[in-house]
């Protein structure tokens, strides 16, 4: 019953981000990528759980290791992105 | 059971802050303020994970941020502003492996469903093409590797073998899940994957790759989530997956691509191949060609008798005015026998009052026809008939035109492929870099000020 | 019952009207009796009959026409001799030019004419319908521009063809009131390049708004009347706009001068050394070559070359277009009329007070009840 | 356990189908078929539903199904055409109460947590607002009720005492749910406030009311959902409660009402307060204007010299020829001393190519300014400076003038509250039909031709 | 935790409720709003299980009553959307 | 080296030159000796000095320059005189009129003169840079209306006014060739309501193009040669014709006709009968009216009225704004000169197999060798 909740979820969440982005002028699209990259960073979340349950040793080091580049993803894209819009702000108020 | 619930509502408000902000990134005004609501939504997010029960060790998962917090700081604050294109692609490629790993780390969990392996193999599979292909990409862009599209001979063969050896991998997996060669081979068979899929593009269309790449970490996380069953994985996934796609299919549209090229690779192929193109012609509506416009630097405006007899010429100046709004320098090239009578463009253009200044004789424009980013022919034919330069068995052969073809895209507004006064063919239109937009020239003159809406 | 008469106009090369049929007709169905001299409006193409038509009577008999007239409406002021055979205490309705007529003002004054002088009609929103100034300059500014094109050796728009590209010629006006901005209108829609200049800085907006630029000079403080009429210059002021506007003088294919300063000579603005600037075979059109000119060497009346360069200062500009001027000139005295007529007694009541009336009518009951022209003969 | 699996994959198709069947909805063009989609997605839920085990006796749902079908068919059948709005009202009612009843079965069901109470509480109150206000709305707009709003002194204290006993019937109902009286009150309260909220409303007004209630009864259906666990009903109705909360506001600035006042009621207030209201300004943004002008059958321009200042005259005509492509008649009212000069305007509309037949006089426009939805005055001011009609003392009394403030709305376009030439205030912008538009008169023009795209 | 799922789909539906209507051209409005209307119908799939169910008196007969209106809403819905539709194809083909 | 020589043009009405001292410095550059008589160009402003500067030779004797030059440019054709002074062998390049001009096409002949007729360069996409019947006609075509615009008594544009609304004047353009789409574009400039008609069936849509109305008279059967140019009509369509356009002329306030017949005389399309019918102070201008006139009582190089209608059949179109003709003029020759230089010898290469040379020279090495005017003296 928990995947047919799970696939509801997956479907309407589909269909919502092919309705967000409708039309991006030329300068947001490397922000709007790098955003978005920021947010496929989620999978911290799962790295999360994998990294602190009891496990074998491997799959601590796998979860320790998943953290480790999820959290770069995470942090680094959304600085990357807040960096860039920064800019951009900047140059739209000239 | 009560934290449970706090935590998937803090993931429920989590992601509508991750929607609230995948919204906002997309306008201008707002886009600042929606990067940080969606880091706002991964905050919290993460932050309520921690009290997830089955966490019981916080020292490794301290590790692992630290050293992730530090790096993704330091690379963002050092990284060149130039050097950004190349920064996401290796941050995706983070995400993309963090994928592969909790999927690999999932495998641990007891009891698992043939549904539950098949999402563990598609979190390997896509992290892993992820990893690989945003690391190619990287190495791409900042010329680590040569930016010269990758080919041999055989090639489509080849990665037809990759693909079919990985599906076979994957239903192996998902009946023998016990059995660790079918994991590590599909770890290795996807990371080859990403590698071959990559390398044959070329450096100019990276941006494109690093954002379909983007929405597949997308569905790695969105496959992770499955495979863990988590809501907020799957919820923001899917939403990086689906809105990276559009957004993919826009940039495509942008640079004059389309996404079915991109997905089935190949695209960007060398320009060896594109003489025999010669003969096809390429259309392209009207909402295509505002994408392209709305990111060119540099146009040029060719008017021609068609745009009389449309009686465009106060779109045209509507358009210029929008165009110049976005920052995009335009310019008008008139060539002398344009239209039926001498001056036929110049009162169509005073009428709707475009400067004078803007007006460029066909000798002052040809020679940096180079650097415009399009030619918008509208309504012309004659005047932009390259056969007069090429052909020299055509009747006006040795005339001087109006050198459009020398421009990055030509767009040729006309209703057909109909000759002009000369009743000539036009090898123009059959050019690789050439778009006909047909239709009356009013009419998608009017259509592209409109897509030209904030 | 109140009678209208319009004799002729004297002038032989003035082919305007003062009342039009179509607006003879709309003062019979107001209930006046309108009488008009025989060949009325011949030179702009009425006959008597459509007069007839309209219901008016017509008469050769100038004396008796003007003896008779309650109320009489023509273009061009009276001679003092026709002033001596109206009737006493008539209307006289008419461009009076009355700060330089002192002995017609004194005539009319002594006959005790009530003179309504069409010159002196407020510049207000609501008189504009009565404004003979502004229709008439309008015209003139349309007319002056085709003047100076048509004798120009060049074309007025671009023009890119096979054979070379022509460029658009460049038109400079100076003097942005309403004359002036048809001008600007005019050049514009031929296609001309048009600057212009005006010492009151408002303008500068409404130049822009019809597409041409604003030449800008420092003047220090200029300003204008509660009217909207400009201010004389200072000999300084004056010595600065010539010189900020010599090299606009000097590129532009024609240049058209419509400055005037309400109640005083025209300045002089374009001087023989600026002529001689210009490229041989270009036009000057000196809109006030009449009342003293704005150009050196312009002629009254008349078109004539100095330094290869034509000057036009043939005047009567409207009177060009005849019927289009008739037409809206007859209509400014209709509307005049037909404001202050009593529609019951079928009479033109005279309401000093007015701001209309109290800013136009010059003499009545053998006074000068303007108060400008009085201190201006004090 | 399979069944359940299958009946829930159905759904998520039938969702599918349903969000589908939306977007298609809101486009001329695939209109239909988006209905037919959305009609396939609802048998396709009807019919899986059948399958469900906990469904023991199909003869009550064979009679209920029959009855509805017949009395539906011939309904939908037989209703003339300009009494679709009514029909529609109806039905939706039928919708609301059959929510009710859902929750109100529901109650039946063991084991209620406190919040599966709640949503039942919700149900029975949306789906019995939903109803009667249904059923006022279909009674004005079939005149079987007066059109006329409803009104009487401590109006707005009665509703708000009906509103405050729901709410504390709401939380006794909770709290108390074997005590049936709680129940019934419930129903009654919610049937009354029904009535009470739509009575006061005028009968023009009605389209938006039955938005409104159109998506109160997709959230009856989504609350019902909640009440029996039931995934397709909580998307559908929370589906068809967004987007017609959504249309509500389109439809309310189409007629140029604010959201706030449908929702709070009270609006669509007798004229006789309005008087009062005389010194406020309204302003509205060229977005909202754009949704009345599209839904406007006859437009009157009046140009002033604001047009000729922001060089607007392109636009306007490009505005003209947008209005004319979708039904509408435009007209131009040129007053004679509109601009700085006469003919100013003639000279800046035939620049543009406005056509002659188009331009009016004041004389010939006035006599029938009634007829026009919409008065467009772009940079006028004194030439509509309805002081000149009505206000003895002002300089310009007796001037005739346009009298764009007889249209049903005004828009006025300029970029302050500063008076024109004559430098007068106008009392034009202050009347209850006047809407200013403030900003750049081109600006403006050109943000609502963009608006107008496909 | 079915009700935490729920709450979600709930959220994701209202999301792209807003989203998927976005402009509307006026001819179309009473149309939408009758077509959303029929949607609103679904609440037919909860009268099928409460009529058909097992239950008192009163819930079968609310049950069916409940089916009975419903049934109207989404037949009488569905084919007067379609009606008004047809006759807008055909005003807009002329 | 080529000496290329240009003459003072005879005609004192036509103020045009051939070559300004821009192209002879062109000229000159790619090689050739350029000897001009003194004061060419002084009509249109320029002086010896800047064709000197150019690099050009001065002289004050015709009959040397004559009697020197290899090619001789100019823009009328020459007396039989001139060409017996002419160098046997020089290459003449001027306008020609050769279907009307036996005597001087014989005298070229015999002289063995290589004279090529502006006239007859083929309206041929290529040829279009060296086309002076269009460069002259376009200007033409803006010159006439400017003169017609300028003796109406009317203006050309609306204006809604507070004198009243004046409407715009309504022009018909007959024959919408080169001339015909310029007059049409400029009166559409200066705000009239323009009506077209012409023959060729094609011209409807360039006439739209420029925002006229088309008049649809149906004539049957009509078509036009390869070059573009109207067939005659037989008498029976010409009456249908007249018949047709009478209402609309009747109703114009100005009538510009500009229809031709290759090679052959001019239409008569506008009547006696129809100019009745116009409106008092009304303008027809007739471009043909020197060659033979499409107006019945137009005059050649004169402005005559009709029945209260001014009939403008003054000539020389181009004349009338003679910088920028003679610009084009002479931009039309340098290109035909520099399309056939050869660079290396410094020579005019004459290839009478190409197709532009084929149409436009007319007699060379004592021949005929134009076709259609052999034919037309055979
Ligand atoms: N300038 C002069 O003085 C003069 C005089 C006479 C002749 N010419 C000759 O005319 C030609 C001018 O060249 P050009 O390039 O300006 O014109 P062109 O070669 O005649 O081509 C015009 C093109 O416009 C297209 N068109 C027509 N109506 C249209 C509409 N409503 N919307 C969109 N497209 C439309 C037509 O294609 P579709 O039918 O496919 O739409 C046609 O191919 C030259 O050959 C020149 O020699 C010039
Ligand atoms: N026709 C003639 O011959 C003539 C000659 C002289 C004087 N006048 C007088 O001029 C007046 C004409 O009346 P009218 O209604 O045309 O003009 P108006 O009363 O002068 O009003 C023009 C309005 O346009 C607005 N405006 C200016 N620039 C604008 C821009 N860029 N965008 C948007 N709005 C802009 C101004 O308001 P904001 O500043 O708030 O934007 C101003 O209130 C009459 O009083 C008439 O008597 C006429
Ligand atoms: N209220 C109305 O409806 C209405 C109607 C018509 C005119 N007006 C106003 O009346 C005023 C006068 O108009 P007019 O055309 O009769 O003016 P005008 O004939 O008196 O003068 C013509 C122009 O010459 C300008 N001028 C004076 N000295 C000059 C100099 N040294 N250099 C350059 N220009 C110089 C003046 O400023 C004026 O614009 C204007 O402000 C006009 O807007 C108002
Ligand atoms: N290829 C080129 O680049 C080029 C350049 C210039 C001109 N042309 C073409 O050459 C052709 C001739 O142009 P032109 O201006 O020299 O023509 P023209 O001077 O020979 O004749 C003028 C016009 O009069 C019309 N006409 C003839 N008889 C008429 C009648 N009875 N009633 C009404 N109209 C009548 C003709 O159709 C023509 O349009 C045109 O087709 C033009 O497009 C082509």
């Amino acid at each position: 019953m928990e995947l047919v909740y799970l696939s509801f979820i997956l479907i309407l969440a589909i269909f919502l981000g092919f309705e967000l982005i409708q039309k991006v002028p030329a300068t947001l699209h490397t922000p709007l990528m790098s955003g978005a990259n920021a947010i496929s960073g989620i999978t911290l979340v799962g790295a999360l759980v994998g990294a602190g349950s009891e496990g074998t040793t491997l799959t601590v080091i796998l979860g320790t290791a998943a953290v480790a580049f999820a959290t770069i993803n995470v942090v680094g894209g959304y600085l990357v992105t807040d960096r860039m819009l920064a800019m951009f702000k900047k140059r739209v108020s000239k | 059971m009560q934290t449970v619930i706090l935590i998937n509502l803090s993931y429920t408000l989590a992601a509508v802050l991750f929607i609230l902000g995948l919204k906002f990134l997309s306008h201008p005004a707002t886009a600042r303020r929606g990067n940080i609501l969606s880091a706002l939504g991964m905050l919290l997010a993460v932050v309520v994970t921690l009290l997830d029960q089955s966490i019981i060790d916080y020292r490794w998962i301290l590790l692992g941020i630290v050293i992730g917090t530090v790096i993704g700081t330091l690379a963002a604050r050092l990284v060149a502003m130039t050097a950004m294109p190349e920064m996401v692609a290796l941050l995706n490629g983070f995400g993309g492996i963090s994928s592969l790993l909790v999927g690999w780390v999932a495998l641990a969990q007891p009891d698992l469903s043939n549904f539950i392996l098949l999402t563990i193999f598609l979190s390997i599979l896509i992290g892993g093409v992820t990893f690989t292909g945003s690391l190619v990409a990287w190495g791409k862009l900042s010329e680590r590797i040569s930016g010269r599209p990758f080919l041999f001979h055989g090639q489509r063969q080849v990665n037809a073998l990759i693909l079919l050896a990985n599906f076979m991998c994957g239903v192996m997996f998902v009946l023998y899940p016990a059995q660790p060669l079918w994991l590590y081979l599909a770890i290795v068979l996807s990371a080859t994957l990403g590698v071959m899929t990559v390398m044959p593009i070329g450096g100019a269309d990276m941006p494109v790759v690093i954002s379909l790449l983007n929405s597949y970490s997308g569905l790695a996380a969105c496959a992770a989530g499955f495979a863990i069953s988590n809501n907020i994985l799957i919820v923001a996934g899917s939403l990086v997956g689906a809105s990276g796609m559009i957004l993919t299919n826009i940039m495509c549209k942008a640079m004059n691509r389309s996404l079915g090229n991109v997905l089935f690779s190949g695209f960007g192929a060398p320009s060896g191949d594109d003489d025999k193109l010669e003969g096809e012609v390429k259309s392209l509506s009207a909402e295509d060609a505002y994408y392209i416009l709305e990111a060119a630097q540099s146009v040029v405006i060719v008017p021609g008798y068609g745009m009389a007899v449309a009686q465009a010429q106060h779109g045209v100046k509507e358009l210029q005015e929008l165009l110049e709004e976005n920052g995009c320098e335009v310019v008008y090239a008139i060539h002398p026998v344009a239209g039926r009578m001498p001056g036929h463009m110049n009162v169509l253009l005073a009428e709707a009052d475009v400067p004078y200044d803007l007006l460029l004789e066909m000798d002052d424009i040809n020679p940096r026809m180079e650097t415009f980013d399009v030619a918008i022919v509208i309504g012309a034919n004659d005047v932009v008939n390259s056969a007069a330069r090429e052909n020299m068995n055509s009747p006006i052969y040795g005339m001087p035109i109006i050198n459009v073809d020398y421009a990055r895209t030509v767009f040729v507004l006309k209703r057909s492929m109909a000759s002009g006064f000369a009743g000539l063919d036009n090898p123009l239109f059959y050019k690789e870099n050439t778009r006909m937009i047909f239709g009356d020239a009013k009419e998608t003159v009017n259509k592209l000020v409109r897509e030209f809406s904030a | 019952m109140t009678l209208i008469a319009i004799p002729n106009e004297t002038s032989t090369r003035d082919k305007r009207t003062a009342i039009t049929p179509e607006n003879a007709d709309k003062l019979i169905r107001s209930g006046a009796e309108v009488l008009v001299e025989a060949g009325l409006g011949s030179g702009c193409g009425f006959v008597d009959e459509q007069y007839r038509e309209a219901g008016a009577r017509v008469t050769d008999k100038l004396q008796t026409l003007l003896a008779e007239a309650d109320i009489v409406l023509r273009v061009h002021k009276p001679t003092v001799d026709e002033i001596a055979q109206l009737k006493r205490g008539a209307i006289h309705i008419s461009y009076l030019d009355p700060f330089n007529e002192r002995a017609l003002v004194e005539a009319l004054k002594d006959r005790q004419i009530t003179a309504i002088s069409m010159e002196m009609i407020p510049r207000t929103t609501r008189a504009q319908k009565m404004d003979a100034l502004s229709s008439q300059a309008s015209l003139a500014g349309y007319v002056m521009v085709m003047q100076a094109a048509n004798r120009l050796n060049r074309i007025l728009p671009m023009m890119m063809t096979p054979s070379g590209t022509i460029k658009p010629a460049r038109v400079f006006i100076i003097g942005a009131g309403v004359a002036g901005l048809q001008a600007i209108a005019t050049a514009r829609r031929l296609g001309a390049r048009v600057t212009a200049f005006d010492t009151r800085a408002v303008v500068a907006e409404q130049v822009e708004s019809l597409g041409a630029s604003f030449l800008k000079i420092d003047l220090g403080e200029t300003s204008q009347t509660s009217d909207g009429y400009a201010l004389q210059l200072t000999p300084e002021q004056l010595a600065r706009q010539q010189q900020g506007q010599a090299d606009e003088i000097a590129r532009s294919d024609i240049v058209v001068t419509t400055a005037q300063v309400f109640g005083r000579k025209p300045p002089r603005l374009v001087t023989r050394d600026m002529i001689r600037r210009m490229l041989q075979g270009s036009v000057v059109v000196d809109m006030a070559a009449e009342s003293g000119g704005n150009v050196e060497g312009s002629v009254a009346g008349e078109v004539v070359e100095v330094d290869d360069v034509i000057i036009v200062g043939s005047g009567n500009w409207s009177g060009q277009v005849s019927r289009d001027a008739s037409n809206m000139y007859s209509n400014n005295l209709f509307n005049l009329v037909n404001e202050y007529w009593n529609a019951e007694q079928k009479t033109f009541e005279l309401d000093l007070d007015d701001d209309i009336l109290c800013g136009c009518v010059i003499t009545h009951a053998g006074e000068i009840v303007n108060e400008s022209i009085r201190k201006q003969y004090a």
